[in-house]
C-alpha cells in the first residue's frame, strides 16, 4: 500500500547516528587493533602477536599498573559508596522533606562540584589540604573523590525519586509503618534502578579522574589514570594499547552486567 | 544522568517534613568543606600578593586583577592600556567551548533523537552502544584520538591508501583536533539530557503539527525543539562547562601551543611562571562567568517553570 | 443504624489553611460506626484533604478529630487504626499481592505466618486467592482496586478511608465494583467514608453523604434527603440535574410556603431551613416535572429541542420569559412526546418542587 | 625495612635500578615524576614538601631551592660513596661544597632534525628560530620556559638573565616572530614526535634524542655554533623528607658506579661519577650525541632575579597566548 | 439529512494489521457531509486507529478511504483538509492560545494578520476571547479542550476528527461541553466524527452512530435504531442496561418472532436480522419493563434489591430461576415501588423487546 507516514523520522538523522558512533568507535578500535601489534614502535606494523599483553601482567611496568588499577578500584568503590549514600540521602531531602531553610542553597551546593570547572577544583584542593595541613596521600584522592561524585550520583537517583509518587510510602505509613521503615521497605527497594546507575556514573566517574586525582593525591600513590598518564604522555607504547583493550573489555562486561541488572529492575 | 539536572525538582513532598536538615547534612559537610572553603580560601588567594616563585604572602593586593585587566608593557612601567591577552585566551576558551558545544549539539541531537524513537529494547542497545567509549578512561580515549590524526597515523594511512588525499591531513596539533577532542570527551553529556527529554516527548504534539499542516521539518523547528529545550540546554551547559575548563584536550591534541584557560591556570601554579595570586583570580574570573550563565540559565528556567 | 448508634469518627470544626487559601472552613461531622458515609463534591472542594486529616497526614489548623470519642490529634498515621485505599492504589509495586496485603500485619508485629494466614482470608474475601503470587503489575484495574481494599482491610481498622476508589476504573467495571464494596462494607461491619465527586456513585452507595463546596458542608443526609430535600441551590444543582425557577416568596409558613412563578401563577411548596420572603428559588426535578395541556397549567412554554437519551427522553421547553426547563419523560410505548415547536404546559407536584436559598 | 619515595624527571630511571635498591636495602620505593624543574619546583610549594625524600632538580633549579630552604644537608661522611664524584662535579657553584646534592647525569640540550625533511647545516639555532621552509610547522620546542628563553638568547647573541630592555624586546619579538613555524610544545613528548614524524625537528636533550635514534627516527642531533644548554641533573635531599635515612643511602647507592653505569645506559646522558666506563655500553660509548666536538659552547641555564625573571614570565606567557 | 447527502468520508473494507493482530477488520463506513458521526465502542476496539487512518497517521493494511469520493491514500497528514481534536488535546504548551489557534492557519499560507483575525474569530465562537493571551497550563481541562477545538475548527476542515475529547472532564463539565460541541457543529456545517466509549454520549450528540467492537462494526444507525433496534446481543448490552432472557424461539415470521420465556410464557415481539429459531436472547430495556400485578403478568419473581438513583430507582427482581431483572422505575408522586422481598409480575410490551444474534 502507501509509505508510512513516520513522524518520528528524520532524514539523516540515522546517519549522523551511524557518524556518530563511527567517531566514537574509531580511536578504540585501533587502539585495538595495535595492541596485537608484535612491534616495539607503535608506528611500524610489526605482525599480530599478544606479547604486549603479556608485558602488561609480567613486564617491567606490570607491578606499577597493578598497584595503580588496585588503588583506583579500591578509591572508585569507595568513593561511589559514600557518595551515593550522600546523594540518596540529600535526593531525599530535596524531593521528599518538604519546604526548609536553605533548601534552594543545597540544591546549588549538591550540584557545585559539577559546576566548577575542574582544573579551578584541583588547584583549589590541593593548596586547601596543604593550608590545613591534611597532608596527600590516599585519603586525600578519596575526599576529593567523594565530593565531584555527588552529583553523578545524585542525578540518576533524584530523577528516579521523582518519579516515585510519595503516595507509596503514605500508604506504608497508614499501613502502620514509622517513617524510617516507610523509607526503608518502600522507597529504597523502589529506587533501586537509580541508585545503582548512580553508583556505576560515580564509580565510572571516580575511576576516569585525572586532573584532580594528580593535583590531590600523595608522594607515589597512583591511580589508573596518573600511572598511564605517567607512562604514556612520552608518547604511547604499546603495552598502554594492551592496558586499555582489557579496560575496554572489562567496561563491557561492566556495562552489560549493569544493563542486565537494569533491565531486571525496570520490569518490576 | 536524565536531563534537568540544573533545575530544582519539582514542588516537593513533604513526606519526611522536618528531616531536611538532618538529611542534607552529609553533603553540606562534605561539598561545604572540601569543595566550597578551598575555592574561599582560592577567592582569598586571589587578592593576595605574589611570592617569587610561586605561594603567596598574606598582604592585601590587587595586582592579579591588574594584570588580568592592564596591559603594562613588557616591563611593567608603561601607562596601563587593556590588557587583551588575557581577554584573548578566554575568548578563545570560549569559543572553543561554544563551538565544541554547537558540534556536540549538532551530532548529538540527532543522535539522541534517532536514539529515543527505538523501540524499547533497541533503544537500550543504542545507548548502551554510545555509552560504552566512556567507560574507556578519558586520557586514553583522548590519546587514542592523537594517534588516529597523526599525520601518518591510521587515519591518514587510510585516506592515502584510498586516493582521497594525495599528501595526509594535516590535524594534530590544530583547533580542529582541540575540537574533535572536546567533541569526543563530552558528546554524552549531550546526548543523555537530551534523550531524557525526546523520550520524554509525547507525539502527539508532532501529530497536532502534521493534522495543522505543518511539514516535518517545520515541525521540528516551531515545536519540537522548542519543547525538549530544557533537555538541549541541560546538555549544552554539561558540554560548555568542562570545555571551557578543558585541559587535556587542547594540552594533548592542540600541542600545547595555545594557553587555554586550564592550561593557563595550571601554568600559574605548576609551570614557569608559579604566579598564585593570578591563577586563583583567574579561576575566580572563570568560575564567575560559569556562575552567570548558570543563574541565567536557572532564571529562565523558573520563569518557565512558573509560567506552566 | 440510628442516632443512638456510637460515633465513628467526631469531626468538630475543622478547619486546614494552607497559607491564606482555605481548604477546609468549619466543618463538623459525626460519622457513625458502622456506616457507608460519603463525602462528595466537586474537584477542589477539600474532600481528600478531609481524608488526609482523618488518615493523620495532614493537621488541622483549628478544630479537633476524636475517633470512637479519643482525640487523635497528636497520633502520627501509623498509631491511628484507620487505613485508606488511595485512589491510585499505591500498591507496592515490589511486592507481590500477598505481600501488599501483609505489610501492615507485619507492622504491627505480627508474625510472618500469622500475618501469612489472615493475608489469605482476606484475600479470599475479595475473590483473589487465585492471584496471591502476582505482582501489582500483572493486574487489571479491577483486581488492582481489589488487592487495596484487601490490603487496607487485613489489619481490621475501625475505620476505612477510600479516596475515589472507583475513578480509575472504566464504566461497566465501575458499577460492578460498586456492588461489592457495599457488601464487603455490610459483610465486614467497618465504618467506610468513601470520597466521590461522581453523584450517581455517591447515591448508589452510600448511607449518608455530606455534600462539600468550597470547603464547607452543604448539606448532611441519606441519600433521599439530599436528593429529595436540598438545602440549597448548590445541592439541588450538584446531585441530578434540576430546573430553578426564580419565583417571590409571599406567604411563608411553617416549612411551606406560596411562590408567584414567572408566568404570574402561583404555586404553594415545601420551603427549606433559611428560606425568607421575597425573591426565592424554586427547584423541580426533570422528571417530576410533567407535559400537561396548556389550559390550566402553572405555567407554558414551547419544545425548543429533545434530546435522546435511550432510557428517557429530554424535553427542553422554553418558558415565555425565555427560560428553559427540562422535562424528562421515560422512553415507554404509552408516553406522547410533543414535537419541536409544540406549545406545552408544565405541570409539577407540589410535593416535588423546593424552595431552596442561595 | 621502611620507604622511600623519590620525586622524578619522566623516563630517567629504570625500574630495574629501583628494584635493585628495594631488594639490597628491603626498602619499599615509590616514584612520581614530573617534566620540568618549575613543575617540579611548584608541586613541593604547593604542599607536597614534606612527602618526598629526595628529587632531582636541574643546576640553576638547585640553587633556587636552596635559596627558598626546601633543601635538607647532609655530611660527606654519611655517604660512602662520595669520593667516586669526578673532581669537576665535587664543588659546583650552584651547591658550593656539595651539601644537598649528588651528581646524577648531565647532558646537553639542542635540537635534533629528520635528515629525510632536511639535509642542510644543522649545526645553527637558525633551525628553531629561523627555520628553513621545509621545517616549518614541522617543530616541537620543549614546554620548559629557563631552556627554550636560554637558547633563544643564544641565538640572538645576547647573555642570558640580560637586564638591557632592548635585548629583552628582541628576545620578545623573536619567538612572536617565530612561533607561528613551531607545531607544538612538550617536553615528555620530544623523543616521541620525533619517532613517530609528528615533528621534522625538535628540541631535545642529547640522550633523549639519542634514544630516538635508536628507537628508528633518522635523525641527527645538532651542536650549533651559536651555543647550546648543558646541564646537570642531581639528586637533592629534601627537607623534611619522612626518610631521610633510606635517602641518604638511596644516594649512596647512586654514587656505586655500577648503579649509575645502568641509568647512563638506559637514559644515555652522562654520569659525573669515576669508574663507569667500564659498565658502559658501546652504543652510549660511541653515541654522537654524548660526544660533543670539543671547541663547542656550552652554558649553564642561569637562575635569573625577580625582576627579569618578571618579564622573561611575560614573554613566556605572550609567547603562548 | 438524506441518503443523498454527499458522503463526506467513504471507507471501503478498511483492514489494519498490526503484525499479526488485526485491529480492523474490513470496516465500511460511509460518513455523510454535514453530519455528526459517532464510533463507539470499548476500549481497544480500533476506534482510535480508525481515526488515525482517516487524519493520515496510519496506513491501511488493506482497504480504501475516500474523502469526498478522492482517494486520500498517498496523502501525507499534513496535505489532508482533515483535522483533529486529541483526546489529551496536544496543545502546544509554549504557545499562547492564540498561537496555537493561528498554527494551522500560518502553515497554510496566511499572514500573521490574517491568521491572527480568523484565530480571534474562532475564539469567539468557542468564547475564549478573554483566554487568547494565556499558556495552555493555565486554563482548566474543559478551556483546553475549547482550545484544541478552536485550533481545529481554524482552518476550516472539510472533517473534524475528535477522539474521545470529553473523557478528561468532570461530569458536569462534560454535560456542559457535550451541547456547546453540538452548536458550534450545526453552526460550521463541517462533517464531525467523533469517538467515545460513552454511550451516554454517543445518543446525546449523534447524528448517526457506529458501534464497534473488535475492530469490526456492529451496527450504523441513528441513535434510536441503535438503542431501541440493536443488531446483536453485544449492541444491546453495550448501549445502555438491558435484561437478557434466554428463550426458546419457536415462530419465526417477517421481523417478528414467537418466544418461550423461561417461566414458560410465551411472548411475540420484533426480531433482529439473523435471529433463527431455537436458543435465543431476548432483551428488553429497564425502563420498558414495568411492575405488574402477579397475576396474568409473563414474569414474576421476588424483588431482591431497590438501588435509589434520584430520578429513578432500579428494582432488581430474582425471577423463580433466579435471573435477576432490573426494572426502572422513575421517581414520581404516583409511582407505587414495591418493597424488598415483595412478589411482583413483570411486565414488557412486545414492541419494547428485542429478540437477539449471539
Ligand atoms: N499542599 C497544598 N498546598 C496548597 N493548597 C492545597 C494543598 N493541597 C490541597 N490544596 C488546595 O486545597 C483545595 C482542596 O484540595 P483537595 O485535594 O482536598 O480537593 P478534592 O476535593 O479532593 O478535589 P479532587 O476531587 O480534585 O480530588 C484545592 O483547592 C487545592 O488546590
Ligand atoms: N502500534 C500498535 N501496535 C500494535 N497494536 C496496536 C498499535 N496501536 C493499537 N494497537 C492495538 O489495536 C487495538 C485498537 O487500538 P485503538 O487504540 O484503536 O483502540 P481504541 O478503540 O481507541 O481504544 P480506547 O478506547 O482505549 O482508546 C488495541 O488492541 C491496541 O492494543
Ligand atoms: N628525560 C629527562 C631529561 C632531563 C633533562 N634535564
Ligand atoms: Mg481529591
Ligand atoms: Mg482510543
Amino acid at each position: 500500500m502507501t509509505r508510512k507516514v513516520d513522524l518520528r523520522r528524520f532524514t539523516g538523522f540515522q546517519a549522523i547516528t551511524w557518524a556518530c558512533l563511527f567517531m566514537l568507535y574509531a580511536p578504540l578500535i585501533v587502539v585495538m587493533v595495535y595492541s596485537f601489534n608484535d612491534s616495539n614502535s607503535i608506528t611500524i606494523w610489526g605482525g599480530l602477536s599478544l606479547r604486549w599483553y603479556g608485558d602488561v601482567f609480567w613486564g617491567p611496568e606490570a607491578e606499577k599498573f597493578k598497584v595503580a588499577a588496585l588503588n583506583s578500584i579500591v578509591i572508585a568503590v569507595s568513593a561511589a559508596v559514600v557518595s551515593t549514600a550522600i546523594a540518596t540521602s540529600a535526593a531525599t531531602a530535596l524531593l521528599r522533606a518538604g519546604r526548609f531553610r536553605g533548601k534552594s542553597l543545597s540544591f546549588v551546593l549538591v550540584n557545585m562540584p559539577l559546576m566548577v570547572p575542574e582544573i579551578v577544583t584541583a588547584v583549589a584542593s590541593l593548596i586547601f589540604f596543604s593550608a590545613i595541613g591534611f597532608t596527600a596521600g590516599y585519603l586525600t584522592i578519596l575526599v576529593a573523590h567523594i565530593v565531584f561524585c555527588i552529583p553523578f550520583a545524585y542525578l540518576p537517583i533524584a530523577a528516579r525519586m521523582q518519579s516515585i509518587e510519595d503516595v507509596y510510602e503514605h500508604a506504608a505509613q497508614d499501613l502502620y509503618a514509622s517513617k524510617w521503615q516507610a523509607f526503608r521497605l518502600i522507597l529504597l527497594p523502589l529506587m533501586a534502578p537509580g541508585i545503582i546507575s548512580g553508583f556505576l556514573l560515580a564509580f565510572i566517574i571516580s575511576l576516569d579522574d585525572f586532573i584532580i586525582t594528580n593535583f590531590v593525591k600523595g608522594a607515589g600513590i597512583e591511580t589508573l589514570p596518573t600511572a598511564i598518564f605517567g607512562s604514556v604522555k612520552q608518547g604511547i607504547k604499546p603495552n598502554i594499547m594492551a592496558i586499555s583493550t582489557l579496560l575496554l573489555l572489562v567496561s563491557v562486561l561492566f556495562v552489560t552486567l549493569s544493563w542486565l541488572v537494569g533491565r531486571k529492575g525496570q520490569k518490576q | 544522568m536524565a536531563g534537568g539536572g540544573i533545575s530544582s525538582g519539582g514542588k516537593g513532598s513533604d513526606m519526611y517534613e522536618g528531616l531536611g536538615p538532618r538529611l542534607i547534612l552529609p553533603a553540606w559537610a562534605i561539598i561545604g568543606f572540601f569543595l566550597v572553603l578551598p575555592v574561599g580560601l582560592m577567592l582569598i588567594y586571589s587578592f593576595l600578593t605574589k611570592e617569587f616563585r610561586g605561594g603567596v604572602i598574606w598582604e592585601f593586593s590587587l595586582a592579579a586583577y591588574d594584570q588580568f585587566f592592564f596591559d603594562r608593557g613588557l616591563f611593567g612601567d608603561e601607562p596601563p592600556k587593556i590588557e587583551w591577552t588575557y581577554i584573548n585566551i578566554f575568548w578563545r576558551s570560549i569559543w572553543q567551548a561554544a563551538l565544541a558545544t554547537v558540534f556536540c549539539l549538532f551530532i548529538g541531537f540527532p543522535t539522541a533523537w534517532f536514539i529515543a524513537t527505538r523501540s524499547g529494547s533497541n533503544r537500550q542497545i543504542w545507548l548502551f552502544l554510545i555509552t560504552i567509549p566512556y567507560w574507556v578512561n578519558l586520557l586514553i580515549r583522548t590519546i587514542s584520538m592523537k594517534f588516529l590524526i597523526r599525520d601518518n597515523g591510521p587515519l591518514n594511512e587510510f585516506l592515502l591508501w584510498t586516493g582521497l588525499v594525495d599528501s595526509p591531513l594535516h590535524i594534530i596539533n590544530t583547533n580542529f583536533a582541540v575540537q574533535l577532542g572536546l567533541f569526543y570527551s563530552y558528546l554524552p553529556f549531550m546526548v543523555l539530557p537530551i534523550y531524557a527529554s525526546v523520550e520524554r516527548y509525547n507525539f502527539a504534539f508532532s501529530e497536532a503539527a502534521a493534522d495543522l499542516y505543518a511539514s516535518k521539518w517545520v515541525t521540528l523547528r516551531l515545536i519540537i525543539l522548542p519543547i525538549v529545550k530544557p533537555g538541549i540546554i541541560a546538555g549544552c551547559i554539561l558540554v560548555f562547562v568542562p570545555s571551557l575548563g578543558a585541559f587535556l584536550a587542547p594540552d594533548l591534541l592542540g600541542g600545547a601551543k595555545n594557553f587555554m584557560i586550564g592550561s593557563l591556570i595550571e601554568e600559574q601554579f605548576k609551570g614557569n611562571a608559579g604566579n598564585w595570586p593570578f591563577g586563583a583570580a583567574i579561576s575566580m574570573i572563570l568560575l564567575s562567568m560559569v556562575m552567570v550563565v548558570l543563574t541565567l540559565y536557572a532564571r529562565a528556567q523558573s520563569k518557565e517553570e512558573a509560567s506552566r | 443504624m440510628t442516632s443512638e448508634t456510637p460515633i465513628a469518627v467526631d469531626i468538630q470544626d475543622a478547619t486546614k489553611k494552607y497559607g491564606s487559601f482555605t481548604a477546609l472552613r468549619d466543618v463538623s461531622l459525626r460519622i457513625r460506626d458502622n456506616e457507608f458515609f460519603t463525602l462528595l463534591g466537586p474537584s477542589g472542594c477539600g474532600k481528600t484533604t478531609l481524608l488526609r486529616t482523618i488518615a493523620g497526614f495532614e493537621t488541622l489548623t483549628e478544630g479537633a478529630i476524636k475517633l470512637f470519642g479519643e482525640d487523635i490529634a497528636d497520633l502520627p498515621p501509623n498509631k491511628r487504626p484507620v487505613n485508606t485505599v488511595f485512589q491510585q492504589y499505591a500498591l507496592f509495586p515490589h511486592m507481590d499481592v500477598t505481600r501488599n496485603v501483609m505489610f501492615g500485619l507485619q507492622m504491627l508485629g505480627q508474625s510472618e505466618p500469622e500475618a501469612r494466614k489472615r493475608a489469605g482470608e482476606v484475600l479470599e474475601l475479595v475473590q483473589l486467592s487465585a492471584f496471591a503470587d502476582r505482582l501489582p503489575s500483572q493486574m487489571s484495574g479491577g483486581q488492582q482496586q481489589r488487592v487495596a481494599l484487601a490490603r487496607a482491610l487485613a489489619p481490621n481498622p475501625k475505620v476505612l478511608l477510600l479516596d475515589e476508589p472507583l475513578s480509575a476504573l472504566d464504566l461497566k467495571l465501575r458499577q460492578a465494583v460498586r456492588l461489592e464494596l457495599q457488601q464487603i462494607q455490610q459483610e465486614t461491619g467497618i465504618t467506610f467514608i468513601f470520597v466521590t465527586h461522581d453523584q450517581e456513585e455517591a447515591l448508589t452507595m452510600s448511607d449518608r453523604i455530606a455534600v462539600i463546596a468550597g470547603g464547607q458542608v452543604q448539606q448532611v443526609g441519606s441519600t433521599r434527603d439530599i436528593y429529595e430535600e436540598p438545602n440549597n441551590k448548590f445541592v439541588a444543582d450538584f446531585i441530578g440535574e434540576t430546573n430553578l425557577l426564580d419565583v417571590t416568596v409571599t406567604d411563608l409558613g411553617a416549612g411551606q410556603a406560596t411562590c408567584i412563578l414567572p408566568g404570574g401563577g402561583t404555586f404553594t411548596c415545601p420551603a427549606a431551613d433559611g428560606s425568607h420572603e421575597g425573591a426565592g428559588h424554586l427547584s423541580v426535578r426533570p422528571e417530576r416535572m410533567a407535559i400537561v395541556p396548556v389550559d390550566g397549567a402553572v405555567l407554558s412554554g414551547v419544545v425548543t429541542r429533545r434530546i435522546y437519551l435511550g432510557t428517557d427522553m429530554h424535553v427542553e421547553v422554553t418558558l415565555d420569559d425565555s427560560e428553559v426547563m427540562t422535562v424528562r419523560v421515560q422512553n415507554s410505548a404509552d408516553t406522547h412526546i410533543p414535537e419541536r415547536g409544540d406549545r406545552v404546559g408544565l405541570g409539577m407536584e407540589a410535593a416535588a418542587a423546593r424552595l431552596l436559598v442561595d | 625495612e621502611g620507604k622511600l619515595s623519590v620525586y622524578h624527571w619522566f623516563e630517567y630511571i629504570p625500574q630495574e635500578v629501583l628494584d635493585k635498591f628495594a631488594a639490597e636495602h628491603g626498602v619499599e620505593v615509590t616514584m612520581d615524576t614530573y617534566d620540568s624543574n618549575e613543575a617540579m619546583l611548584a608541586s613541593l610549594k604547593a604542599g607536597k614538601l614534606g612527602s618526598y625524600d629526595v628529587a632531582v632538580p636541574g643546576d640553576y633549579m638547585v640553587e633556587i631551592m636552596a635559596g627558598e630552604g626546601m633543601l635538607d644537608t647532609f655530611e660527606h661522611t654519611e655517604l660512602s660513596n662520595f669520593g667516586n664524584i669526578q673532581p669537576q662535579w665535587a664543588d659546583v657553584s650552584f651547591d658550593p661544597g656539595r651539601k644537598s646534592s649528588i651528581p646524577y647525569q648531565w647532558g646537553s640540550t639542542g635540537f635534533s632534525v629528520n635528515r629525510d625533511a632536511y639535509s642542510g647545516d644543522i649545526n645553527t639555532t637558525s633551525i628553531i628560530f629561523d627555520p628553513p621552509a621545509e621545517l616549518k610547522g614541522k617543530i616541537n620546542v620543549l614546554d620548559s620556559q629557563g631552556e627554550v628563553l636560554a637558547l633563544a638568547s643564544m641565538h640572538l647573541g645576547i647573555p642570558q638573565c640580560t637586564t638591557d630592555r632592548e635585548q629583552l624586546k628582541a628576545l620578545n619579538a623573536l619567538l612572536q616572530g617565530v612561533k607561528g613555524d613551531w607545531a607544538s610544545f612538550g617536553s615528555d613528548i620530544a623523543k616521541d614526535v620525533l619517532v613517530s614524524g609528528d615533528a621534522s625537528a625538535g628540541m631535545i636533550y642529547n640522550g633523549f634524542s639519542a634514544k630516538a635514534r635508536s628507537e628508528g627516527a633518522n635523525i641527527e642531533y645538532a651542536f650549533p655554533k651559536e651555543g647550546f644548554v648543558v646541564w646537570m641533573d642531581n639528586v637533592v635531599l629534601l627537607k623534611d623528607a619522612p626518610n631521610r635515612d633510606n635517602a641518604i643511602k638511596f644516594m649512596n647507592f647512586l654514587l656505586e658506579p655500577e648503579n649509575i653505569a645502568a641509568i647512563t645506559n638506559y637514559a644515555q646522558y652522562t654520569a659525573g661519577i669515576e669508574g663507569v666506563d667500564q659498565f658502559l655500553t658501546d652504543e652510549v660509548k660511541t653515541a654522537p650525541e654524548l660526544n660533543p666536538p670539543s671547541d663547542q659552547p656550552g652554558q649553564f641555564v642561569m637562575a635569573c632575579d625577580q625582576a627579569v625573571q618578571e618579564v622573561y614570565d611575560t614573554i613566556w606567557t605572550n609567547l603562548k597566548k
